[in-house]
């Protein structure tokens, strides 16, 4: 006898609405920015900060990107090209239908940072997951403490939203912005070195501050073992995950590490939990 | 996939023609206002020899109903060697695929040369009589194709 | 109810006619060349008159989870471009029989249920086909060499899940099959069949007046299986700490990396989305995937989380054993044998557990000779 | 005077020790016995006393030598032993630059057969590229039916050979055991593997395993050493080597006698040509 | 996702007349990425390219298909226009609807139909092309020329004339090659050394030549205008940097070999300049033949060497430089002809001799001083026959082709002897006389009309009786069989390459025919270049030729060279195959078809699951690689492919074949 399932009224979870890119931005040399409405103009959903969406370019493929901002009727996604499906999404125009199904996946553990102090540390694209939690931090600004956003790209050029980054966060109350790149470049007058390093060098106190963490894997490493010896706890560090994933759903199985799937359990973790799991990331 | 039946029934062939050779000598054939059949499409290749068997296995999988390669004469190639490993290629595809049930008349390869306009019309016709006798190819066709997850639901 | 063997051909004639009945059947596939001498298969498929039904003890090679869990599966249409739409494609309504399904495969099922059904989302597709069968259990009469479900939790004479239970009578005779060799009841065999739910109800009702009610015929449920495992009861905790073991180098060296054992394991679920295009129309599909192979997890930029196939193995080991344990409470493995069967490097997922049962789960290094004793003939 | 299979496995488990001691070799793949009387399985001994693990019997069937490719780089040799199938696995490997011979260390034995169909067909029973030979040498046969599968299925109608065909690839399951057995696929990346790039769907249906298939033999066919791997491994049990041979028996008929494995350096027939080359295209 | 622009072209009525082409356009814009489609009367036309970038512009168009006439006709013409548009050249396919559809059907439904088949297979590649950019590669402005006969030392000096450093590589100590050894030239009767040691001496003393005897191309590698050559220099035993050319140590050698300037006909020493016009005039010891070398005996040269130039420890060595241009001039050997026809003796008759042994004996220089006399007694033959296509147009026992200059050196003989010996009688059997040349069928009426006698047919036998030679053929004119007693027999022996022509083709990785001719690119519109860029032939390495043939032949490649060299740098195709490095099994499979060596095995820092390896991968040449892709189709992983034409492209071609 099978379990009880309810399927009449439970909406197909692998079935993508169709959806329009209203528009495209160029962030960086490669990577892109892509704002998704309905067809109808609505919002596709309305996800929580750090929640997936899995975006599907129709007779190409699809691949699971974390949703960097939402608005009214929209939401966003930044896209790098790292290989011949991305560089598929690189080809996108504005008025081009996608197929977007989620949102998938934990979120930022907000109820946890509320009245807290933040640090925000993002690398690379690695700043996109991040972004969405900023935002919400910012639109619920009383709810929060103090915020340091602390952001490492590899040039000038390779910064990601630098609106947001260079203008526009550095003016909201009561918050530091950070940025770092690992070369330095003529058109760039600000700090050079990569983003670990200069964590300790600005020496965040570790009282009272909770820390979202996200980037390349080495990136995460580093700066981890830097914000420990900084003696902030493996608890207070939240990060996110990237594995290969298809269904979004936890069902097709590839995107496990132990007994968690990070497209269901995840992809938001602290460092503490992923000291539980198996070391396969 | 639809077996195509009507009495109209027009086969498909596909040609691989390489660019100094027999896509010359089909362009001469034009030049010459000869006539042909309309079932043949050409695909311009650089050199016979840039032609992976696997694109004939996909071609009768994509429903074409033959497949024609062409390149110039052994000795003629304008890349020196290329047909020679053309000419040992498919003289085991071709028996492999008759091996799997597909007939030797629906893959076929000819050398014609840039001035064989007339080689060109006349493999074209012969080909195209062969198949139109044998009737549309249903071996490796695919099973898979969405035209029947359009018409038909799953399974 | 008890029905009479021989009419076996008959009740699956009768449930056909409103259902797909998928029934293991032997079927031959000729050599016409003359060469080999005909080839075999059994496997659960739709059952046609005359068809060669092998409910007998031999397993399929393949599972039947395919009638629920397709190898390929379309998922939705679509077109891109002007008039770009998405549409869906759910199973079609047809009810589905599974009939023939062993305690093992029916526990598998179990699983499947478990993994489509539970954890926020139900998979619509699973969902629809699961509700459109029916499915009747038999239970084992003889076991293979490589049966170890017992050893698993599992009682090869009894499903509880199923829909409709059946076992062979006790005062059945067994013969040898003809054409596979293997172990069969004789024709003048009987089965009982018992309805466990009210879909099995309802197909019992169809086949009623082929069935009589003899109270005195008893069941046949002593059967055991051949192959007995030492098993750690919390060899699923023992193993969670056991990650960085040393015994995983020794056992995944002579695994080729095929995909063989997990497409012939009832209870591997994993699949991959693809889809296919006829120019701007397309249909997007899920098929089976094996977490055996190397682009399983590979990601775009190459890095692969689990990149030989040690790692690839350790999960599927631990996938069974261990994690999908504290995911849902139970053994993924349910002790059928096929992967020990068809394995091409004979790996030996029972001869895995009992190592790992007995291994120090700190022990920093590993030998197979010290299980030499045991398996050294 | 012909060694009993109990001496050679003991040679076996000496030399396996011996190459072992030397410390320049990192394991030894042969085989070792399973819970089942008429089954072995590949084992690597890494230790002394796991060369006492090693078996040598007629249930030594799976090849050692496509173990070598599992660390393509390795720091310390791999010692494998090798009957005359083996050998010629190895040969291929090495022709086809996937492992370089001084990293392998070959004890080579001499096969008497095993319980596998397509012993009956060797030609080559004793190795024949090896550092050390185990026991004797054995005479070898001339299969002079090697083709006569490929003969007989020929004789079929074009229809015939398609069902049947179509039939076995109906079967297949798509798990790539035949492929990963074979020493002759030994690419870094199959082809098959390589969704995004569009050769071949994913799914398993009869379709994309006609391709598979299809291109399988292409790939191997004039480079198959004719071990039989694929076919033993195929747990549907389709008949590849069936189009295998085919290929096989066409380089035969067409470009001269060709046997592939054998430790010359001739070039795989299409990876040259002849000018004099037979020619049914003009 | 592409944006693709289509247009269709009516060719005036050339496509619109057969081709319904508004259909096609409409048609088009449901294709996949199609957003725009019209058709124009002349896309070609100026206006139609301007209405194609407007369109562009317009529509934002990303990439384009034209439905027109053949590619081969325009789409340079398009490429170029779109060079001044935001779309990369390359982003541009061309369905053939004129010469492949409109030309050669009458069905208008059903050419229609196939127009839009084409479109639709055009638009499914364009949608998987890539932009490509050609890039260039420097040229480096030196050239080597590999030979130094005639047709090497006219290409050396035209090239070295134009400003460019030459360096002429020669196997044998003297550069000269046959022509020196010849005594006169047909039909002008100029005398061969006259007019070809003084180009020999302009090499030795052009400023912009570098010669190098006893010298042979050891390794080539590279590719157009980047050559790196490596020389193998033979150990000569003489150091000519000291040596003055004396020519005291020749004298005084004790032993005496076989002279291969007379062509066995004379002596020389062991320590010798070959002969007396050689250049460099300097002498080298034959080590097979030394006594000192060989049996560690003599010394005696070393003795009287007033300098000490003599050095027995001389040793082979290697030199490598770079070049930008190599000319293959390795000319011609005769045929083995004593092999071929046991029945002329098959070479126990010293008085049949070859041709080019008769212009040893000939020649005033030579070993008779320009006597006439029989090699076996010294005495003056009255009875000459000779025999034409002796291994040439004779393809059971020797070659098919014809040797070209046999049939004019063998009226020059004629005449030479009648004009020489008194009552002479010279009986020529031939098969055919070919005469094509300026003055050459009037030369070869002279030579009939001094008398010799031509005889149609073949020599069927050669043998001894007494002092005389017993020549018997048929006369297939009067179909009779001939005997003809003579005194001495002159066979006209085929010409074939040089033995080492092999070997060097295979260097240059450049293709040679059956009978070992290097094979020129284009037999008529490339006729002294190779399959390889930056590789060109002058010569009898080519095939058999006269010397006014070789001779413009050389200067033609100097041209060439010169067209190449006066170029800072080269642009490349684009349209080359490329290797994914991380896909790349290092089968070298590649490697082994390419007909250009463009493909090459190099390390790879790569990854082996997640482990850093060096990896040995195939890597593409992009000067060398001309795109024929053949190396992609034997590629089983699918790693090396084609710009251009990659493995997704025809794929997808394949794909909208049949919706």
């Amino acid at each position: 006898m099978a379990i009880d399932h309810d399927c009449s009224c439970n909406k197909n979870p692998l079935l993508p609405s169709l959806c329009r890119v209203i528009d495209v931005k160029q962030e960086t040399p490669d990577v892109q920015t892509y704002t998704i409405q309905t067809l109808d103009g609505r919002k596709p959903f309305s996800p929580l900060p750090g929640q997936l969406a899995m975006v599907s370019l129709l007779g190409v493929g699809e691949a699971m990107f974390s949703i960097t901002a939402q608005g009214e009727d929209y939401i966003q996604s930044s896209i790098k090209r790292t290989g011949l499906l991305t560089e598929a999404f690189h080809e996108m125009q504005p008025g081009q239908e996608i197929g977007v199904r989620g949102p998938y996946g934990n979120h930022f553990p907000i109820d946890d940072l509320k009245g807290k102090d933040i640090l925000f540390i993002g690398g690379g694209i690695g700043i996109a997951p991040v972004r969405s939690m900023i935002r919400y931090a910012f639109e619920h600004r009383d709810e929060f403490g103090h915020l340091d956003i602390l952001y490492g790209a590899r040039s000038k050029s390779d910064i990601c939203f630098k609106e947001d980054v260079l203008e526009n966060w550095p003016k909201e109350k009561d918050t530091n912005v950070y940025v770092t790149t690992d070369v330095p470049s003529d058109d760039w007058d600000g700090h050079v070195g990569f983003v670990p390093s200069y964590i300790e060098e600005v020496g965040f106190k570790p009282e009272g501050k909770k820390v979202v963490l996200c980037g390349p894997p080495i990136m995460i490493k580093l700066s981890s073992e830097s914000l420990l010896k900084m003696g902030f706890q493996k608890e207070d560090v939240v990060t996110t995950l990237e594995l290969r994933m298809k269904c979004g759903i936890g069902k097709c199985g590839r995107c496990n590490i132990g007994s968690k799937f990070v497209c269901l359990d995840g992809p938001v973790f602290t460092l503490a939990e992923l000291d539980e799991l198996p070391d396969e990331k | 996939m639809s077996v195509k039946k009507d009495n109209n029934w027009e086969p498909v062939i596909l040609a691989f023609c390489c660019n100094w050779c027999t896509y010359t000598g089909a362009d001469l054939a034009g030049l010459n206002r000869m006539k042909y059949p309309e079932n043949v499409r050409v695909i311009r290749v650089p050199c016979s020899s840039r032609v992976n068997p696997q694109f004939i296995i996909r071609a009768f999988q994509k429903g074409a109903d033959g497949v024609l390669v062409c390149g110039c004469h052994p000795g003629d190639c304008h890349y020196a060697t290329g047909n020679y490993y053309t000419r040992r290629r498919f003289m085991l595809m071709k028996r492999l695929l008759e091996y799997n049930g597909i007939d030797p008349k629906r893959f076929q390869a000819k050398w014609i040369s840039g001035s064989e306009a007339a080689k060109f019309r006349d493999t074209v016709i012969q080909v195209s009589a062969e198949i139109k006798a044998l009737g549309p190819n249903t071996k490796f066709v695919g099973t898979y194709a969405p035209q029947n997850a359009v018409e038909g639901g799953q399974e | 109810m008890i029905l009479a063997k021989k009419d076996l051909d008959q009740a699956l004639g009768i449930l056909s006619q409103d259902a797909e009945v998928f029934v293991p059947i032997i079927e031959l596939i000729e050599d016409k060349s003359g060469i080999k001498e005909p080839a075999f298969e059994k496997k659960f498929m739709p059952y046609f008159e005359g068809a060669a039904v092998g409910l007998d003890n031999f397993n399929t090679v393949k599972p039947p989870k395919d009638v629920l869990f397709p190898n390929v599966e379309k998922l939705y249409k679509y077109k891109t471009g002007e008039n770009a739409y998405i549409q869906e494609i759910l199973p079609e309504d047809k009810p589905k029989v599974l009939f023939g399904v062993r305690p093992c495969d029916m526990r598998s099922i179990d699983s499947m249920d478990k993994v489509f059904f539970t954890k926020e989302y139900v998979d619509s597709y699973y969902a629809k086909r699961r509700d459109l069968v029916t499915i009747v259990a038999i239970g084992c009469l003889d076991t293979q060499r490589t049966c170890f479900c017992d050893s698993m939790g599992i009682d090869p004479n009894d499903a509880p899940t199923a829909d409709v239970m059946m076992n062979v009578t006790k005062t059945s005779r067994t013969k040898a099959c003809p054409v596979t060799g293997c172990t069969i009841p004789e024709d003048d065999g009987s089965y009982i069949l018992e309805a466990r739910t009210e879909k099995g109800q309802a197909l019992l009702e169809k086949i009623k007046a082929l069935c009589t009610e003899d109270g005195s015929e008893e069941a046949c449920k002593d059967t055991v299986c051949k192959l007995k495992i030492e098993k750690d009861p919390k060899l699923d905790e023992k193993l969670s700490t056991m990650f960085e073991h040393p015994i995983w180098d020794k056992i995944t060296k002579g695994c080729i990396g095929c995909g063989t054992c997990t497409f012939v394991c009832p209870t591997c679920y994993c699949f991959d989305i693809d889809n296919e295009n006829y120019g701007a129309e397309g249909c997007k599909y899920r098929c089976w995937d094996s977490c055996m192979f190397s682009d399983y997890t590979r990601m775009a930029g190459g890095a692969n989380p689990r990149p030989t196939k040690k790692e690839r193995l350790r999960n599927r080991y631990m996938h069974k054993l261990s994690y999908f344990n504290e995911r849902y409470g139970e053994t993924l493995c349910v002790g059928c044998g096929r992967c020990i069967e068809n394995c091409p490097a004979h790996l030996d997922i029972s001869e895995f557990i009992e190592k790992a049962s007995k291994v120090d789960a700190d022990a920093k290094e590993y030998s197979e000779a010290d299980f030499a004793g045991k398996e050294a003939r | 005077m012909a060694y009993t299979k109990e001496q050679i496995q003991e040679m076996i488990r000496q030399e396996a020790k011996k190459a072992l001691a030397t410390g320049e070799v990192s394991a030894v793949v042969g085989w070792t016995s399973t819970r089942f009387e008429d089954r072995t399985k590949p084992f690597f001994a890494e230790t002394e006393s796991e060369c006492d693990l090693l078996v040598w019997n007629e249930y030594c069937i799976n090849g050692t030598a496509k173990y070598a490719l599992d660390d393509r780089y390795p720091e310390k040799k791999l010692a494998v032993i090798a009957r005359g199938c083996d050998s010629r696995a190895i040969n291929r490997l090495i022709q086809d630059k996937q492992v370089k011979r001084e990293n392998l260390y070959i004890i080579g034995v001499a096969c008497d057969g095993k319980d596998n169909p397509i012993c009956k067909e060797c030609q080559h029973k004793n190795p024949l590229t090896f550092d050390v030979l185990v026991g004797e040498e054995v005479e070898e046969q001339i299969n002079a039916d090697r083709f006569a599968e490929v003969l007989a299925f020929e004789k079929l109608t074009p229809d015939e050979r398609y069902d049947y065909w179509a039939k076995q690839y109906d079967k297949c399951i798509h798990c790539y055991a035949c492929r990963n057995a074979c020493p002759a696929c030994n690419c870094i990346e199959c082809y098959a593997d390589q969704y995004r790039t569009g050769w071949q769907g994913k799914a398993a249906d009869r379709e994309q395993n006609q391709v598979y298939g299809l291109t399988r033999v292409y790939h191997v066919g004039d480079r198959c050493i004719e071990c039989g791997e694929c076919e033993r491994v195929c747990p549907m049990d389709l008949p590849i080597m069936r189009q295998t041979r085919k290929m096989l028996k066409d380089i035969n008929d067409l470009f001269g006698d060709y046997e592939c494995g054998l430790p010359d350096d001739r070039k795989p027939v299409l990876g040259e040509y002849k000018l004099e080359d037979p020619d049914e295209f003009m | 996702m592409a944006r693709i622009g289509v247009f269709i072209c009516h060719c005036g009525t050339n496509i619109a007349s057969v081709v319904d082409v508004e259909r096609v356009a409409e048609s088009a814009k449901t294709m996949p990425g199609v957003v725009f489609a019209t058709t124009y009367k002349y896309m070609c036309s100026e206006p139609g390219q301007a209405m194609i970038k407007e369109s562009i512009e317009q529509y934002n168009l990303d990439r384009i298909v034209i439905g027109s006439c053949s590619p081969r006709m325009h789409e340079l013409t398009f490429r170029k226009m779109l060079k001044g548009t935001k779309i990369n050249p390359y982003m541009l396919e061309i369905a053939n609807l004129r010469e492949q559809c409109a030309w050669v059907h009458t069905d208008r439904e059903k050419a229609t139909e196939k127009a839009i088949g084409l479109v639709q297979m055009s638009v499914a590649k364009v949608a998987n092309n890539k932009p490509l950019t050609t890039s260039t590669i420097p040229i480096t402005k030196r050239a080597l020329v590999i030979g130094g006969g005639i047709a090497g030392m006219q290409a050396a000096l035209d090239i070295a004339d134009c400003g460019f450093d030459v360096t002429i590589v020669e196997k044998e100590p003297s550069i000269g090659g046959h022509m020196v050894m010849l005594d006169k030239t047909f039909p002008t009767m100029d005398c061969s050394a006259c007019i070809s040691t003084p180009k020999m001496v302009e090499c030795n003393a052009h400023p912009n030549i570098t010669l190098k005897t006893s010298c042979e191309v050891e390794k080539v590698s590279g590719y157009v205008g980047n050559f790196e050559v490596t020389i193998k220099e033979k150990a000569k035993y003489v150091n000519h940097d000291l040596c003055t050319g004396c020519g005291l140590c020749q004298t005084k050698c004790p032993t005496k070999v076989t002279s291969e300037f007379d062509q066995g006909l004379s002596k020389r020493p062991a320590i010798y300049i070959p002969f007396a016009q050689a250049v460099p005039s300097k002498p080298v010891i034959d080590a097979n033949a030394c006594l000192k070398l060989t049996k560690d005996k003599c010394g005696i040269c070393e003795k009287v060497c007033p300098i000490g130039a003599i050095d027995y420890k001389d040793e082979v060595s290697y030199t490598t430089e770079e070049y930008g241009a190599i000319v293959i001039a390795t000319g011609y050997e005769l045929v083995d002809w004593a092999e071929m026809y046991p029945e002329y003796g098959g070479g126990k008759y010293k008085d049949v001799i070859t041709g080019l042994q008769f212009e040893r004996l000939v020649n005033a220089s030579g070993p008779t001083e320009g006597h006439i006399v029989r090699p076996s007694d010294g005495k003056e033959p009255k009875d000459v026959v000779i025999v034409k296509c002796v291994g040439s147009r004779d393809p059971k026992k020797g070659k098919s082709y014809c040797s070209r200059a046999c049939c004019m050196y063998s009226a020059k003989h004629a005449h030479q002897i009648l004009d020489k010996i008194p009552n002479s009688r010279v009986y020529i059997f031939y098969m055919d006389v070919r005469t094509p040349g300026k003055g050459y069928e009037e030369f070869y009426d002279n030579t009939r009309r001094d008398g010799a006698q031509y005889i149609r047919g073949r020599v069927s036998k050669i043998y001894k009786e007494g002092s005389k030679l017993i020549v018997r053929g048929e006369d297939s004119l009067i179909g009779k069989p001939v005997t003809v007693e003579a005194d001495m027999v002159i066979l006209a022996t085929a010409m074939e390459p040089s033995p080492t022509v092999a070997d060097v083709a295979n260097k240059l990785g450049i293709a040679i025919d059956a009978d070992r001719w290097v094979t020129e690119a284009h037999p008529k519109l490339r006729p002294v270049e190779t399959q390889t860029n930056g590789i060109y032939l002058c010569g009898t390495c080519q095939g058999p030729k006269d010397i006014p043939d070789t001779v413009a032949q050389g200067s033609a490649a100097a041209a060439k060279v010169a067209a190449l060299l006066c170029h800072d740098e080269m642009e490349t195709s684009p349209m080359i195959s490329f290797v994914d490095p991380n896909k790349c099994s290092g089968c070298g499979f590649c490697e082994g078809v390419c007909p250009y060596k463009a493909i090459t095995m190099v390390e790879y820092a790569g990854r082996d699951g997640n482990r850093r390896v060096t990896k040995t991968v195939a890597q593409v040449n992009e000067g060398l690689c001309q795109g024929c892709g053949c190396c992609n189709a034997i590629c089983r992983t699918g790693c090396i492919d084609l710009k251009g034409f990659t493995n997704d492209q025809i794929l997808k071609e394949v794909d909208a074949l049949c919706l």
